[in-house]
């Protein structure tokens, strides 16, 4: 077939975008044209004239021309059913089984053997190579003391239990290697010794557990890198989308689970955390507390099934006891894994027609038991990873502590002549040092002594006394008997030596007592950046202000030039600050920095820009807050110190007080340094809050831009906050990721593929990670995995950031997978496009997703940019913030934290003109109560066309109506709705959603939990809803993408398993011959699923633009772009010299097409067995 | 070996810096006086090192061997000649031992005639050994019977430290030069990987001793420089105030060499069973008097201080790792020396040396000098601890101890002053 | 320096003795293979040496400098250059290095007469560095800067140690010798004691090392073969299978050297105020490549025994001093190794080396060795322990250690071995 070719005329909609080419409209749509009115049309066209985005230019695509496989059905949703049903049918049935199933009665006695026992009915036991039957609820046990070695596992069917234990429980041993293999592992499908099933033939076979992807880490078979087909049901996860709490209500949760008072006052810390102050919304709404519950089995269990509840204790001696203590309680233990394991299967009973009910469309489920195989390759490469990085770490954290050490060090010299006194940081220390204590000798024996002295003086002029005798040589030295006498006043000390003593007390405190044990370092070994003296030692000035630290209000700095508080000095019997010397600290920055003041402008440090889960994680701590009366537009003043001019202030003091030269977050008046102002330094959550330490993440970029430096010990100062920024990654990290479990696999259980590959090398390893899963991890039943799926990319100055680059194919292999590009951007967009005019491109927001160019600044992104004044990056963070929900005030912290020399008045005007533009303004629908009142009083009310007032006229309407009736309470607010902005009608489809009596997402019809729903929550939490229907309906988009990909690979034969999925990308590990075919096939598969959400959305076409993926990534190892080097402190060569990997390739549809004639068949495909 | 001419600062403070350096060394006793030998010195060359220099070139090659030895098991130390007889003619001119006697008796036999006596002139330096000008030729050469002594596995180090002799650029005379070798053998396909890791391996180690580690780093041989054998390469080096330098070169030379030195290409020593390939040779060659330059260097603090007449002061103090310090401790005499605390500081003194610390034996110095004065002595010599014993001693075995980075004084008592010193100096080569 | 052919040994069984000793030292690494190579070493010079000749050297050294510089405050170490570019005439022949480019191009420069080309190669010569025969003469000039530095106190000592070059009594070829130096000065009327006292201490050192010290003696340096300026010499010898051989001389040689080092005699640098005596020189030269072969010489004991086919042996074991030895404990793993037991092996090894003991990782040799030849090597190599780790110790912790010495089998716990080892071997040394 030919692509690209102007063989038929490109399709246009009435709004000239370019939609898909004829031929594959006619596959996908079988021949539904779409439709459109002329109203709405020409509607689309003023909105899009008012935003000035009509009328500009647009380029076309190529068309493309593909044969796509047979599809099933009437249309496109009934195709995905079918693949879906066939997918998960055999998994379902043994999940129904499951569920209807009564266990058999629980083993009393649990046998001691290593390996699989399985349990009959009557008691018999038998040893086994595993359990046999299609559905198992299991569970598995880990003496966390001795590594990441299975210790035992229970399993049940409906017809028996088993019992599995390790060798390392059974036998004693001396040792244990710490390199497991695949024996050390708990077999589900194949006997020992062998990777393959009985009769070779591995049966579809299902596993439930709660939280199973712990579990799955220690099966056997799930290492394989081909060949189970076992899959898994999360009992966590099935609680997640039909009962989940978001994370802001899990706090509640747990808050009022303590206890009413205890839950109260909880709350309010909480709320005060988030700087909502008192103004904050009270939860007015309980009811979701019954009907949802935390994510453990004990409350999912009282939850679903409740009765007596369970009993956890036990778990305390995997977590703490040594495997002696397992030994020792065994029999208990084996029945507390086997009661968990009752307990799942109680809750998955309860569960599974409820999951069934509220996510119907089979999709969701296929989905699921795809995301919960996920599989991370990694070689004997992500053992030098793991080396290099904790290698590079400590040395430069070492680096770090001898450069504070040194400070630290050379501070000591201020001793002498009490010139500390004078240092702007450090006069306020602890520079007391203690007087040597030795026991008073009875005043008798020192006389004695005393005469018993003789002093010989030393002779005028030493002769050569020649070699001592022989005698001498060999009689015991003198001198060495003098001193062995001198040692006997030892005894004259006190018992405890003191510590230091002729040491400043700052210092003494920096180093470690010398004890007895090894361990002991000299010097201020104890010193970190995380004490308060760090920063002092370091100098660091804000602004050219030197640091100051008070225990009521945190870090902050100290402002010269205050003269009200002078007089007070004499009384004053603590240190006294050098005001002088802070005085002329400040001179000098300005001296050094009157040339070329620096201008500040927004710096584009990667460290802004969050992860989307960050971003959303912040707005969902206040989200709940913000729906604030806006009606009453007077938000409050969050501020503190700007409250001071509210006259109920005790630190309300005279204007002479007030810096007239500084604008900061302050002064703080209380505190009373003569001769300076304390400003505290600006807090990301708000002014109110304390900085704890300035070197926390949030400062990183305030050391980037000069604001804060270190003001002297030179280069140790500077070095250390450089070195804090590289380690910061690895410092957070690398727990978690060297607990990662690799297990190596032995040639002999690697496929032919790779063990027969030329470059397969027997001296390296091939493994594989499989990461911790949580397939529907939150309320938006978005996946969770603390390691894989929150890692950022690699980047030029952190230690360690080039993790996902260390995922890497054996030989034969490939990591074939795509970005879904701004894939919330166009879920959000086309459900607003289908609520505006139900065509692609009919709203501002829309337009900008499909047709917006970075070029014309036309792009959603630039646009904010131009309108607020930020940067383009940091646009993006507001941009994805408001999708998700946040509102104004969000947006005006955002704004301070991006830029802390912007007043807050000025953004708020900066939030309130971005909100205005792309949100738009609240509008109002009146209740029949008000137009009655409107029509009796005879109100002028000014309306839109939709008949909708605003803010105002409402106002105003409600003054005169309280005017005419006093006393009664009006209901006049009817709907409420976005008006006049970019992004208003996909606001109020978001809302109309999320305020349905059963919100469900728009394309799988997938239920909100039960705790989200309006019968629960009222009013409340309307941000966490908002924001779960364009999160939760990109999980189906994910789960449409997975089912249609295994469905193609099955069909055509490509030999390729799902890897991962990190939010909104995809990979499968793919035997090299067929990775073209598979890149086919995957953008095959994004062309179906957004013709899926076109379709569900009722519109039966889909814009070209957004039917590929703009490129698909053909790559051997994981990372953002193929051409990525992941160059990083602990990786300085980059891959490709380090580690041999060649950069990758990135193929658009066009290009995909031309490297396999656009068919699937292994045939059709010239190329790719090279 | 490149190195810049000396005195080619870039600014008149770091040529301060340097001149303030080069007198600290000679005043305290790290090198020897006289122009000549400082700018060998500078030059990081071997020149005559007094006592304190010598202790420290010590320590560090104490050190590197240490490191290289007892990182992994694979490697072996060795010991080569430094002259060899080999007259080979791989056309390299080579520094040769002549007997000056031979040679002048050869110009002396009048009834030669030209011809006869270039030919027995090129007979005599035909039979003249050559001096060494690196320690690699060496290792290669150990390789085999070596390799056959570790079963032919690889990887596989041997390690040598020992004077080399460079030839002059053009001067006439050659020089000196303390160098450490690791000659390390690995399969070809690992050879990039050893070479980032012994450069990793090598930075650290000099950043470990180091005042600020910033200053040595690493760097790629540019294309251009590399030697002609040489696939890639890295150097270690120190930003002295002039300019960088190199400390250590570590170079991926491929199996060439070794095939040359044993002959007949992939001749069986060579080879393992079963494998085809002649192994790689990754060498790490440093230059440990420029080593010792660059931690003098580094060490260096120079503090303004105030003295008690609130004069202004620099305070020099070489803050040199306690490991590498010549002196750990001075033992000196508080005012007015008797015989008896004499005896005291000759016991101690026996002390310490037996435990292995090395002592300054400040008391036998009898001519009066104030105590700021000998601290300010023993913080340019790096001197870490300083103790003083007093009358006040005698009566309750208490002793002052000054510490040089802190210059606090502290009271200890005498049965404990060993002790502390070992533990502080053991526990600072375990930070 | 004066040196018996090899091989004049007296009687066949000596021969046998020698060719035993020098055959063992090649086989297990002590001194590198080849014939030059072997010869060198038996003549006392400067050879290859394998690793653990290296290692046994390095020990040595390690003691001799240990033993001279703590015995007394007033020794201070130093090094000085190997070449010096003193164009002296002193009338003594010298070793050159010369570059033999420059001379080669000298003689190619065809237009040059007789005449020219003789007088361009006498310049060259004289340009060239010499080479040092010994380190005396390093310590002499470094004597006044120094001795300032401890007030002109006597007496008052220089230590060095570093190779040196020899000039062949003919036979062409100059041969490296390390040499250890002390140069001790002191006040005229003492000089005559302080030899006999050096001579008792370097004696007493030479024996403490020794399985049978009285192969080790004094004797006085007969007058006619006293070098000129010395009035009275004493030798240390040891005694070889082919007859006694020099280590250390002991010379006390006046003032005459220092004062020409230093020119103009009684010049104000040379005597202490009021004082008009220059200082004696007592001269203390080890040869420490002769004290290898000494010490490998003394340490080989041959015995008779029967294996378990009751066949008779020769066990040959090197006796070496714990403190000399250069691999303290052999590391290997009972018959069936598994990657488990290796782990261990490598614990244990870093755990060892840490801890400053030398082991022989043998648990890398992975070819079958019955544990009967596994242990004559070790005894042949002078292993002082050798330990294996088995199954057994995966499970007990319980390891095999065996002793060079009673050739008996022990069982210890993994967890006590490296603080026995220390205290073993530290234990040795205070003996």
């Amino acid at each position: 077939s030919i692509q690209g070719e102007d063989s038929t005329e490109s399709r246009m909609n009435p709004l000239n975008i370019q939609m898909l080419s004829r031929n594959l409209h006619k596959q996908i749509f079988r021949g539904l044209e779409p439709e459109s009115r002329e109203e709405d049309v020409e509607r689309s066209i003023r909105h899009l004239q008012k935003h000035q985005l009509w009328g500009k230019e647009t380029s076309l695509l190529p068309d493309v021309e593909l044969n796509l496989p047979r599809m099933y059905g009437k249309n496109i949703d009934e195709h995905f059913r079918i693949l879906a049903q066939k997918q998960s049918l055999p998994y379902l049935e043994a999940a129904n089984k499951l569920q209807l199933a009564e266990l058999p009665p629980m083993p009393q006695e649990w046998n001691w053997e290593v390996g699989w026992t399985r349990y009959g009915p009557n008691g018999e036991s038998k040893k086994v190579d595993f359990p046999e039957e299609m559905a198992l609820v299991f569970d598995v046990e880990v003496c966390m003391s001795e590594g990441k070695c299975p210790t035992l596992a229970v399993a049940a069917s409906p017809t028996n239990w088993y019992s599995w234990c390790s060798k390392r429980l059974i036998e004693e041993r001396y040792t244990w290697s710490n390199q497991l293999n695949i024996s050390d592992l708990i077999p589900l499908e194949t006997p020992k010794n062998s990777v393959r099933p009985p009769g070779n033939r591995w049966k579809e076979r299902l596993i439930v557990g709660h939280n199973v992807s712990f579990d799955r880490s220690f099966i056997k078979e799930q290492y394989l890198l081909k060949g189970s087909k076992a899959r898994f049901m999360d009992t966590m996860s099935l609680h997640m989308a039909i009962s989940g709490l978001t994370g802001f209500q899990r706090t509640l949760w747990m808050a009022n689970k303590m206890g009413k008072r205890r839950g109260l006052q909880e709350v309010k810390e909480h709320i005060k955390k988030t700087g909502q102050k008192k103004d904050g919304p009270a939860i007015g709404s309980w009811d979701w507390v019954n009907i949802g519950s935390i994510n453990n089995l004990a409350d999912v269990h009282a939850l679903y099934v409740g009765g007596p509840p369970l009993k956890k204790e036990a778990r305390e001696t995997f977590v703490k006891g040594s495997m002696m203590d397992v030994r020792n309680n065994f029999q208990e233990l084996m029945q507390y894994c086997a009661m968990d394991v009752e307990a799942t299967h109680q809750v998955f009973s309860e569960q599974l027609p409820l999951f069934m009910e509220r996510c119907p469309h089979p999709v969701t489920l296929a989905g699921m038991l795809e995301m919960g195989v996920s599989y991370l390759p990694v070689n004997q490469n992500w053992g030098r990873y793991l080396e290099d990085s904790q290698d590079v770490y400590e040395e430069l954290q070492r680096e770090m502590k001898k450069s504070l050490m040194t400070l630290a060090d050379d501070a000591c010299q201020l001793l002498q002549g009490d010139r500390y006194k004078e240092d702007p940081w450090l006069w306020d220390l602890e520079w007391d040092v203690q007087e040597f204590k030795q026991k008073k000798v009875a005043a008798s024996k020192k006389k004695k002594e005393a005469e018993a002295k003789v002093s010989t003086p030393l002779p005028d002029f030493d002769e050569d006394p020649g070699p001592p005798s022989e005698e001498e040589m060999e009689s015991p030295c003198p001198s060495r008997l003098a001193v062995e006498k001198l040692k006997e006043t030892v005894d004259r000390l006190p018992k405890r030596r003191q510590h230091l003593p002729g040491h400043p007390g700052w210092y003494r405190k920096l180093c470690e007592k010398m004890s007895a044990e090894d361990g002991w370092s000299p010097g201020a070994s104890l010193i970190s950046l995380q004490m308060r003296v760090t920063p002092k030692l370091m100098g660091l000035t804000w602004d050219g202000f030197p640091l100051h630290y008070t225990e009521k209000h945190g870090w902050g700095y100290l402002v010269p030039g205050r003269r009200d508080n002078l007089v007070s000095q004499e009384e004053n019997t603590g240190p006294v600050c050098p005001h002088r010397a802070i005085e002329s600290v400040y001179s000098e920055y300005c001296e050094q920095n009157s040339k070329e003041r620096p201008e500040y402008s927004d710096s584009d440090s990667a460290d802004l820009v969050w992860t989307d889960s960050e971003v959303w994680k912040k707005m969902e701590e206040f989200g709940s807050a913000e729906s604030l009366s806006e009606e009453n537009g007077v938000r409050v003043a969050k501020n503190g110190w700007r409250k001071k001019n509210g006259s109920k202030d005790p630190y309300d003091v005279s204007a002479e007080s007030q810096c007239h030269y500084h604008n900061g977050n302050g002064p703080y008046n209380d505190v009373d340094i003569p001769g300076c102002w304390f400003f505290k330094l600006p807090h990301k959550d708000g002014n109110d809050n304390n900085v704890g330490s300035p070197f926390s993440k949030d400062f990183l970029s305030k050391m980037e831009d000069g604001t804060l430096r270190a003001g002297r010990g030179g280069t140790n100062a500077t070095r250390a906050l450089e070195i804090n920024k590289m380690i910061s990654f690895w410092r957070n990290a690398h727990k978690r990721i060297s607990s990662q479990m690799v297990l190596q696999l032995r040639k002999v259980e690697l496929p032919r593929v790779v063990s027969r590959h030329k470059e397969f090398d027997e001296a390296a390893q091939y493994g594989a990670i499989l990461p911790q899963v949580i397939t529907a991890g939150t309320v938006t039943r978005r996946a969770v995995e603390p390691t894989w799926l929150t890692a950022s990319n690699a980047r030029r100055d952190r230690v360690g950031s080039e993790l996902k680059a260390m995922v890497q194919v054996p030989p034969g292999y490939h990591l074939v997978g795509a970005d879904v590009d701004s894939q919330e951007l166009w879920i959000a967009a086309v459900l607003g496009e289908a609520h505006f005019a139900g065509m692609h491109g009919c709203t501002a927001f829309g337009w900008m997703t499909l047709q917006g160019k970075k070029s014309q600044g036309t792009d959603l992104h630039s646009r904010t940019a131009d309108t607020v004044g930020i940067s383009r990056e940091h646009a993006k963070v507001f941009n994805y913030g408001r999708i998700y929900g946040a509102g104004q005030p969000f947006a005006e912290r955002l704004l301070m934290q991006f830029n802390h020399r912007l007043s807050q008045a000025e953004a708020s005007s900066k939030a309130k003109q971005m909100y205005a533009l792309t949100k738009g303004i609240r509008r109002y629908h009146l209740t029949e109560e008000a137009e009655w009142l409107v029509n009796e009083l005879g109100i002028q009310v000014e309306r839109e066309e939709d008949g909708s007032v605003s803010l105002q006229e409402l106002r105003r309407i409600n003054r005169v109506a309280s005017q005419s009736y006093r006393r009664k309470r009006w209901e006049m607010v009817g709907k409420r709705l976005w008006a006049g902005g970019t992004e208003s009608d996909m606001f109020n489809k978001l809302e109309s959603i999320a305020h349905s009596a059963q919100p469900a997402t728009p394309v799988l019809g997938c239920r909100i939990s039960r705790a989200l729903e309006p019968k629960a929550v009222k009013d409340e939490f309307i941000t966490s809803r908002v924001n779960w229907v364009v999160q939760s309906s990109a999980v189906d988009y994910l789960h449409l993408i997975l089912v249609a990909m295994k469905w193609l690979c099955e069909e055509h034969d490509i030999d390729a398993r799902f890897c991962i999925s990190i939010h909104d990308e995809v990979r499968y590990l793919v035997c090299s011959t067929d990775r073209y075919r598979a890149a086919l096939a995957l953008q095959i598969t994004n062309l179906l699923t957004r013709s899926m959400f076109a379709h569900a959305l009722g519109m039966q076409d889909l814009p070209q633009s957004v039917a590929f993926f703009s490129s698909v990534d053909i790559d051997q190892c994981l990372r953002k772009e193929v051409n990525m080097d992941c160059a990083t402190p602990s990786n300085p060569t980059g891959l490709e010299r380090r580690y041999g990997l060649p950069p990758g390739e990135a193929l658009d549809i066009y290009q995909i097409i031309s490297v396999t004639n656009g068919s699937l068949d292994k045939r059709g495909s010239a190329v790719g067995k090279t | 070996s490149r190195c810049r001419r000396p005195f080619s600062a870039s600014s008149s403070e770091d040529l301060d810096q340097v001149r303030t350096l080069l007198q600290l060394c000679v005043d305290r006793q790290y090198v020897s006086p006289g122009p000549a030998n400082t700018e060998l010195f500078q030059r990081g060359m071997s020149c005559s090192y007094g006592p304190l220099g010598m202790e420290l070139r010590r320590n560090l090659l104490e050190q590197w061997w240490h490191s290289v030895t007892r990182s992994t098991a694979q490697v072996l130390g060795i010991n080569t000649l430094n002259s060899s007889t080999v007259s080979e003619t791989d056309g390299q001119e080579r520094l040769r031992i002549v007997e000056s006697g031979s040679l002048k008796q050869i110009l002396g036999e009048q009834e030669l005639s030209k011809e006869q006596l270039i030919k027995r002139l090129n007979m005599l330096l035909q039979r003249s050994p050559s001096v060494r000008g690196n320690l690699l030729q060496g290792a290669l050469e150990q390789f085999v019977p070596l390799w056959g002594l570790v079963n032919k596995k690889l990887p596989f180090g041997l390690a040598e430290t020992g004077l080399c002799f460079l030839a002059s650029d053009g001067s006439g005379c050659p020089a000196e030069v303390m160098q450490t070798s690791l000659a390390w053998f690995c399969s070809p396909r690992t050879s990039s990987q050893w070479l980032d890791h012994w450069t990793r391996q090598r930075l650290k180690w000099w950043r470990k001793f180091a005042l600020s580690p910033s200053d040595f780093s690493s760097s790629d041989v540019p294309e251009e420089e590399l030697e002609e054998v040489a696939s890639r390469g890295v150097r270690i080096t120190y930003s002295f105030p002039w300019g960088p330098e190199p400390l250590e070169t570590l170079l991926s030379r491929g199996s060439t060499e070794l095939l040359n030195t044993h002959k007949g290409a992939h001749s069986k020593p060579l080879v393992r069973d079963g494998r085809k390939s002649v192994p790689h040779v990754v060498s790490v060659t440093g230059n440990m008097d420029r080593g010792v330059m660059a931690y003098l260097s580094n060490s260096l603090q120079q503090l303004k201080k105030e003295d008690s007449k609130q004069k202004l002061h620099q305070r020099k103090v070489l803050k040199l790792h306690p490991v590498l310090a010549p002196v750990k401790v001075a033992l000196d005499i508080g005012r007015g020396g008797t015989m008896e605390l004499r005896q005291v500081c000759e016991g101690l003194l026996q002390e310490m040396m037996e435990a292995e610390i090395s002592v300054w034996p400040g008391y036998l110095n009898t001519l009066p000098t104030s105590m700021e004065q000998l601290n300010a002595k023993y913080d340019e010599m790096g001197v870490l601890f300083t103790v003083v014993i007093s009358e006040n001693t005698l009566e309750s075995g208490l002793l002052q101890v000054r510490r040089r980075d802190t210059t606090i004084k502290e009271t200890m008592h005498i049965s404990e002053i060993k002790n502390f010193l070992s533990r502080y100096i053991s526990a600072a080569d375990n930070v």
